[in-house]
């Protein structure tokens, strides 16, 4: 009888620990792809060395709306010819500043179609309670792709979106954020 | 036979490869409906008749259909564990399984009815608890689950698998609990039968279906509770007898199907009652109320016959029939009657289910018929041959009729 | 579910009147709202049309017959008959100005809401939306794109009235107190002969709220208890009394 | 220890027991939801910054002023322009399509020469040549379907420097007018002036669904001073909205203004003419009111009420034109003018005007003088032998939306060299040797001088607001390319440059006028008028056999240059199409008269054509007269028009006008026969 007990109960283990093992530690590597910025852009390079503010990329248009990144053409505004040694920079006139195409930028807190996020109604808050702070970094982060679903790792999730407007005494209504 | 020692004890039933023929026959009709259910599910559905004016249609008749007739299961489960009549435990066995059949069936049909299957589970995850379909997504789910375990100990039974000493116990402790099981599930059924009834009921757009009632209730979500137990025991005697016609053998005494046919009638004369009232007082306050006539309800399609099919035809003449124990007992009479009356209960959920949004509210609005395509027939009859097979393996595998032994 | 007050109430007054039958207001709104063409459209059961014109007879015989259009946005009902009865909160009638949301990632299609509405104003996806080549390229970012399988419906271009809030912070107004222009449905822009007139009804100012109050203002089917915020206007009697349903012997509402 | 299946089944029991407790399955049943909601065949928005551009609708004659709404530099929607006075924020279905147009499945994507039947692709500097080849010393013809814009007076020009003054115009009530203005030796074009009239009599012309600048007249009903009385057989949008209709048998509008005539005379109403003795006798002997009244089916009662009341108004207007837009006679309009001159609304604030006129192309015409010429008639003289060895045609579908299209085929079979400039493939395209396509009006320069119509002179221009999404050109451009090449001299390099000069003489400049367009309110004073009497005697006629024919045309149905668009598609009615077949609409007196069921198929029999339809039963339309849509039975195009119903063009007959020699088919009769 005890031979049969341990029988049933160490399978059972191994079956239950094997199973939590794969679903917590192997399941998100497969889950998501990693992808890197198509351009190594430095935010340290714009802010520190050329000392440069962060709304003056990342503006607000004349009807209330985000910019968000720029342009090519914005970018080309300085851009227009090669001006630093960084072969990323040169990569990038190249490619799209000469060929006149927008930059295919991963957005780390890319919210799908069906989200009106309005930029200008959250404006009293610091950029990086949302978005990752790539402020000062040289290199982006590494971008994470969920595979099924096509999302950001870091896109927020709508809880997320939920709880801070409860605590902020926010509505919670479907339409102040969806289309 | 290959399986002999699988089959009950002391039964007879037909050889192996008979039994394989008819099962190759539903498998025919449950293929075509495999493949109806493919082309939904890649196409979406575009490949049915259902339309913007008839979003609801077979499917849903169906759904609502098969719950009705199913109640047979809660309510003889109520009437023999909780009521305590002893006599139920020659049906109750097979009155579980043809509930198990419905249920499950409802739930695969709701899958293919929804747009976005895939999102099937936001039901239970993004509850709206002012949805009276809500209410019949949780009840059904919960009371299906009730049925399976309901089912279980009857699978247990299996004369292979009770040799287990094992299953053996866990079927007889199954047993022990069935009375708790019975009421949970009363519970539950009664709910979302009124659940059901409650959908149309509190649709105040729609002057078909709206009526008022107590509380958050209206008054159809106690008719189709009462529709439902009206129908269902009599749908049960019904399968019990459409077996005993295909296996040549008697498997519960006709005490016992007179004993159901007595059952379905009281509570349709109970039903009728309410609803004529019901309809009386919806046809005279009601509607003019909203600015309508009773005669506005109805088309050269959806006319005044079906109501007076539902409720004569299949309403009154059935519950006389059930109910005067000479006429029940000719059982020409017991099963026609028994007939009838399934039917009536299929008209109420045809008519609340179409009618209502056929009718055109809009003064400026017409009307519009819908007829099923061949994609809703045969996800319907995919479900029947389902139901024909779980019933048919039943019957072969397991001791469902009590009586069959002693009635042989 | 008790109905919620709101500050704002957005509204419609359409004047039945002035209505010509054109359909820049179907059109309007198809190219807004990302609505894919249809080759046929001859199946109305089909079509999916968020705002519909109507044709409407006062079903006399010829010379003493009379036509008027009647163009039918979503009533966004003060008291909805579709919400309340939407299984997964897909349909919510909660934000300030009262529009009835429809959020098409959490629909999951059952279609009952459909069966609610009276006015037909909610419509399927049977199809996934599907444009001729490169006519995607034509695509608004205001509405997005719906899969198969949900159901839609008219939001009163609730994105303008998003754009209008977003001008408003921007330029350090009161995104809750818009002035009457700076939000308007696609189809009230477009309509050539002005029939339709927007604003908030509870705002007195507003020209909707005055349209609303006269005599031969009424809405569609106000006798379910609908309450709708889309009011109609028409100074003929057989058109008013089309709105809703009568007893042989009963007053139309105005007379 | 070895593994036997009872400790296989507990190993999967137990993974299962623990997959529960990992993200595993709640992951994947969000992650797959979320799928569901962002499915990669549904297409996904491309964002970028809001803008609107101005811009002008050319796809009718009525010249709206259109904003573009783009984001980024994609065209999004086209709405109306609240700062252009003929649209003033409004468009019609046709316009609010305009952006989806650009892609268009029937558009012409480059240059394409016929071989043996077949359509192959060309170079343009290809096309070019052999446009240039051809016209060289050859006998030239041009059709025209833009009849405002400055790109008809290049074309114009170029012909006229190549020695053929074949120039035509799409027949349309702009010409017919302009015949009877000019045979009462009227000068200038003439509008109405509804935005200031206090009583619009509306005889016979739709124009509140498709005659003229009909967003412009929908603003002008929406903010009347007065009324709008509208008299036509059919109950149409018009009819839907103003304050009264009055039913009045088809093409008998004419006859209508000459009863009011009769009683404005009798109550000693006179008009400053050479012949008004004449005139005044004619009419009063000849168009007395028994005789109106049978010939319009409207009571002698009614017309002298409309008198008296257009007599009461302190600013009438009296607009008589063709219930479809096209067709009419001389006798119509001449007839309107004279109830105008006859109430002394000529020239008068809310009445009839006379506009200015203007051009820049030295060698072309005026307009007026173009709209003079009928191409029907050209067409007879071409079966009739005459000559002509190549015909250009600019937005235009002669094939499709000339009455009988199938004989207007025929006779096009005998030029030889035809080219099309059709943005998109259209009938007449598809019979050309040549399609060299213009772009889409949004990807090119384009104006609209004074639309005929409105009561004002009006100039806008439209600047591209896309850049060519095809291998496209500008019609006029290439027109100047080949005249360089042929070393004929217009006088002007490209079409900008002329639309710059044109501006100029208006005194103002291109950029002003794209952003905003040119009005002034000059109208041209008139010397001695006069009527000749023979153009009264049309409308005394008898009429042919056959029930008359009521063609209805909704810019929902697209129109003559326009196939039903994409968008449009919804928006006809259930009892005007039904998969492949349009309804004609009758009452219930003329289907009981006709023996025809509601639903049943019939064959309409025209004196040169015939078409299929079925029969709606349907109060709005007046007794003895069938009404039927104008706008389907296309046979080339694209899958949301190809097919769909047949066309009415072919049912309806040609007659000539005694008095002015006019081709007319607004009395068109046919016989109807159950299919």
């Amino acid at each position: 009888m005890a031979k049969g007990k341990s029988c049933v109960v160490l399978p059972f283990l191994i079956g239950f620990v094997g199973a939590l093992i794969v679903g917590w530690g192997l399941f998100p590597k497969l889950l998501y792809s990693e992808k890197a910025q198509p351009i190594r852009f430095s935010h340290k390079v714009h802010v520190e060395d050329q000392g440069m503010a962060c709304d003056e990329c990342h503006t607000f248009r004349e009807d209330g709306s985000f910019a968000g990144i720029p342009t090519t053409e914005e970018c080309a505004e300085c851009h227009a010819e090669v001006m630093g040694e960084d072969p990323a920079e040169a990569k990038f006139v190249e490619e799209y500043v000469n060929e006149d195409r927008e930059v295919p930028w991963l957005i780390y807190q890319k919210q799908p179609d069906n989200v009106f996020f309005s930029h200008i109604a959250h404006q009293d808050f610091d950029c990086t309670t949302c978005h990752p702070d790539v402020g000062n970094s040289d290199t982006p982060p590494v971008y994470y792709e969920n595979k099924i679903s096509g999302y950001s790792k870091q896109t927020m999730k709508m809880w997320q979106c939920e709880r801070c407007h409860a605590q902020n005494g926010a509505s919670n209504a479907c339409y102040v954020c969806h289309k | 036979m290959i399986d002999r020692e699988w089959l009950p004890e002391g039964v007879e039933r037909c050889s192996f490869g008979k039994f394989a023929v008819w099962l190759a026959i539903i498998g025919v009709v449950f293929a075509w409906g495999l493949y109806a259910t493919y082309r939904i599910f890649a196409n979406g559905l575009i490949e049915t008749n259902l339309d913007n004016y008839f979003g609801f249609g077979l499917w849903i008749t169906f759904d609502l259909a098969v719950i009705a007739l199913g109640a047979g299961a809660f309510f003889s489960g109520f009437l023999k564990y909780i009521v305590g009549i002893e006599e139920l435990k020659n049906i109750i066995n097979l009155a579980v399984i043809v509930g198990f059949i419905c249920y499950s069936g409802t739930m695969l049909i709701l899958t293919l009815d929804i747009g976005q299957p895939l999102r099937a589970w936001f039901g239970y995850w993004h509850p709206n608890v002012h949805s009276m379909l809500t209410e019949v997504i949780f009840c059904i789910t919960c009371y299906c689950m009730v049925l399976i375990i309901e089912y279980i100990p009857i699978i247990l039974e299996n004369r292979k698998l009770n040799q287990n000493k094992f299953i053996h116990n866990l079927a007889h402790n199954f047993h022990v609990f069935m009375p708790l099981f019975a009421g949970i599930g009363t519970f539950l059924s009664t709910f979302h039968q009124g659940s059901l009834g409650g959908m149309y009921g509190v649709l105040f757009g729609r002057p078909f279906a709206y009526r008022e009632g107590f509380f958050i209730w209206p008054w159809t979500f106690f008719l189709f509770v009462a529709s439902a137990i009206a129908s269902g025991p009599a749908f049960t005697m019904l399968i019990a007898t459409l077996m005993e016609k295909i296996t040549g053998r008697k498997l519960v005494s006709y005490e016992t199907k007179a004993l159901m046919g007595k059952i379905a009638g009281s509570l349709l004369c109970f039903y009728l009652f309410f609803k004529f009232l019901d309809t009386w007082y919806w046809a005279t306050d009601t509607l003019p109320r909203m600015g309508l006539t009773f005669d506005q309800m109805f088309n050269d399609v959806y006319g005044k016959w079906l109501l007076w099919a539902e409720l004569g035809l299949c309403g009154v003449i059935p519950a006389i029939l059930l109910v005067v124990p000479k006429f029940r007992n000719i059982p020409f009479l017991l099963y026609t009657a028994a007939i009838l009356d399934c039917i009536g209960i299929v008209i109420n959920r045809f008519v609340f289910t179409v009618q209502t949004i056929a009718f055109p509210v809009m003064p400026f609005d017409k009307w519009y018929s819908y007829v099923p395509n061949w994609a809703e027939w045969a996800t319907t009859f995919e479900i029947l041959a389902y139901g024909a097979l779980v019933l048919s393996l039943s019957y072969r595998y397991l001791p469902v009729f009590p009586q069959e032994k002693e009635l042989n | 579910m008790e109905a919620i007050e709101f500050k704002v109430k957005w509204g419609m007054v359409i004047n039945i009147d002035k209505c010509t039958g054109c359909g820049a207001c179907m059109v309007a709104c198809q190219a807004e709202n990302n609505i894919a063409p249809m080759v046929d459209g001859s199946d109305k059961r089909m079509t999916l049309t968020w705002m519909l014109v109507y044709e409407l007879s006062n079903g006399k015989p010829f010379p003493e017959h009379d036509i008027a259009y009647l163009p039918r946005p979503c009533m966004q009902c003060g008291k909805p008959s579709c919400s309340t009865v939407c299984p997964v909160i897909a349909t919510t009638k909660d934000e300030e100005g009262g529009i009835v949301s429809q959020i098409y990632p959490r629909c999951i299609g059952c279609r009952y809401c459909m069966a609610a509405c009276p006015y037909h104003s909610r419509y399927f996806n049977w199809y996934d939306p599907k444009w001729p080549a490169g006519m995607e390229k034509t695509l608004n970012i205001s509405t997005s794109v719906r899969p198969r399988g949900v159901v839609e419906k008219c939001t009163f271009c609730h994105h303008r009235f998003m754009y209008a809030k977003e001008k408003a912070r921007y330029n350090g107004e009161d995104p809750m107190d818009l002035p009457e222009d700076a939000y308007i449905p696609a189809c009230a822009e477009i309509c050539p002969t002005g029939a339709i007139v927007f604003g908030n009804l509870n705002n007195p100012e507003h020209k909707v709220a005055k349209l609303a109050k006269s005599k031969y203002a009424f809405r569609l089917l106000e006798r379910l208890g609908t309450d709708p915020q889309v009011y109609y206007y028409s100074e003929r009697e057989w058109v008013r009394r089309q709105g809703d349903n009568y007893l042989p012997h009963e007053k139309t509402k105005g007379e | 220890m070895g593994l036997d299946r009872r400790g296989f089944i507990t190993f999967l029991v137990g993974g299962a027991v623990g997959t529960l407790f990992t993200p595993v399955p709640w992951k994947l049943a969000d992650d797959v939801s979320i799928w569901s909601q962002n499915w990669p065949w549904i297409p996904k928005l491309q964002y970028g910054a809001r803008s609107e551009a101005p811009s002008l609708c050319k796809l009718c004659p009525g010249g709206c002023g259109l904003s573009v709404h783009k984001v980024g530099k994609r065209p999004v929607t086209a709405q109306g322009n609240k700062n252009h006075p003929l649209s003033q924020g409004g468009v019609c279905p046709l316009g609010s399509s305009a952006v989806q147009l650009l892609y268009r499945p029937a558009r012409v994507k480059g240059p394409l020469k016929k071989n043996n039947g077949r359509f192959e692709a060309i170079s343009w500097e290809e096309a070019a040549q052999i446009v240039a080849d051809n016209l060289k010393g050859k006998k030239i013809a041009a059709l025209s379907g833009d009849e405002n814009g400055s790109a008809s007076e290049v074309l114009a020009g170029f012909l006229k420097l190549l020695g053929s003054d074949d120039f035509y115009f799409m027949p349309s009530d702009a010409q017919v007018s302009q015949r009877a203005w000019s045979l009462m030796e009227g000068k200038g074009q003439l509008g109405f002036d509804l935005e200031n009239s206090d009583y619009v009599l509306i005889l016979g012309a739709d124009i509140l669904s498709s005659w003229g600048p009909v967003v412009r007249n929908q603003k002008a009903f929406a903010s009347r001073k007065g009324k709008f009385v509208y008299a036509g057989p059919v109950q149409t949008g018009t009819a839907a909205t103003v304050d009264k209709w009055m039913p009045v048998y088809p093409g008998q509008e004419g006859v209508l203004a000459l009863g009011i005539c009769y009683y404005l005379l009798k109550m000693g109403k006179s008009a400053s003419l050479k012949n008004f003795g004449l005139v005044r006798d004619y009419i009063l002997s000849k168009y007395t009111p028994s005789v109106v009244e049978a010939k319009t089916g409207v009571s002698a009662a009614q017309v002298q009420k409309l008198a008296q009341d257009l007599v009461k108004a302190s600013a009438p207007c009296v607009l008589v034109g063709s219930d479809f837009g096209q067709g009419s006679g001389a006798f119509e309009w001449a007839s309107g003018i004279l109830v105008n001159l006859l109430l002394g609304t000529l020239n008068q604030k809310g009445g009839l005007v006379a506009l200015p006129e203007n051009k820049v192309i030295t060698s072309a015409p005026w307009r007026s003088e173009l709209n003079q010429k009928s191409f029907l008639k050209f067409l007879d003289e071409v079966e009739q032998g005459k000559a002509v060895d190549g015909l250009l045609v600019y937005e235009a579908n002669p094939l499709y939306a000339l009455p009988q299209p199938e004989q207007v085929k025929t006779v096009l079979e005998k030029i030889p060299f035809k080219v099309s400039f059709s943005t998109f493939l259209d009938e007449t395209a598809m019979a050309c040797d040549l399609i060299l396509p213009a772009p889409h009006f949004l990807e090119r320069f384009d104006d609209a001088y004074t639309p005929f119509g409105v009561g004002q002179e009006i100039y806008s221009v439209a600047a591209p607001v896309i850049e060519p999404i095809f291998s496209t050109k500008s019609t006029p451009d290439f027109i100047l390319e080949v005249a360089n090449k042929l070393g004929v001299d217009l006088g002007f390099a490209s079409f900008e440059e002329v639309l710059q000069a044109k501006a100029e003489s208006l005194g103002t400049d291109l950029e002003s006028v794209s952003a905003e367009a040119y009005t002034s309110d000059k109208w041209l004073a008139q010397n001695s008028l006069s009527l000749p009497v023979e153009i009264l005697a049309t409308g005394l006629e008898t009429e042919g056999e056959g029930v008359f024919l009521a063609p209805v045309a909704r810019n929902y149905l697209g129109n003559t240059k326009q196939a039903l668009t994409p968008f449009e598609v919804v928006v006809v009615k259930e009892f005007e199409l039904q998969k492949k077949d349009f309804y004609i609409q009758v009452n219930k007196n003329t289907a009981n008269k006709l023996k025809l069921k509601q639903n049943g198929k019939v064959k309409l029999q025209g004196a040169g054509g015939e078409c299929v339809a079925r029969v709606n039963i349907t109060e709005t339309v007046m007794n003895d007269v069938i009404a039927a849509p104008l706008g389907f039975g296309h046979q080339a195009w694209d899958e949301f028009a190809k097919g769909k119903g047949d066309n009415l063009f072919k049912v309806l007959s040609v007659k000539e006008e005694k008095g002015s020699g006019l081709k007319v088919w607004n009395r068109s009769q046919v016989k109807v026969v159950r299919a």
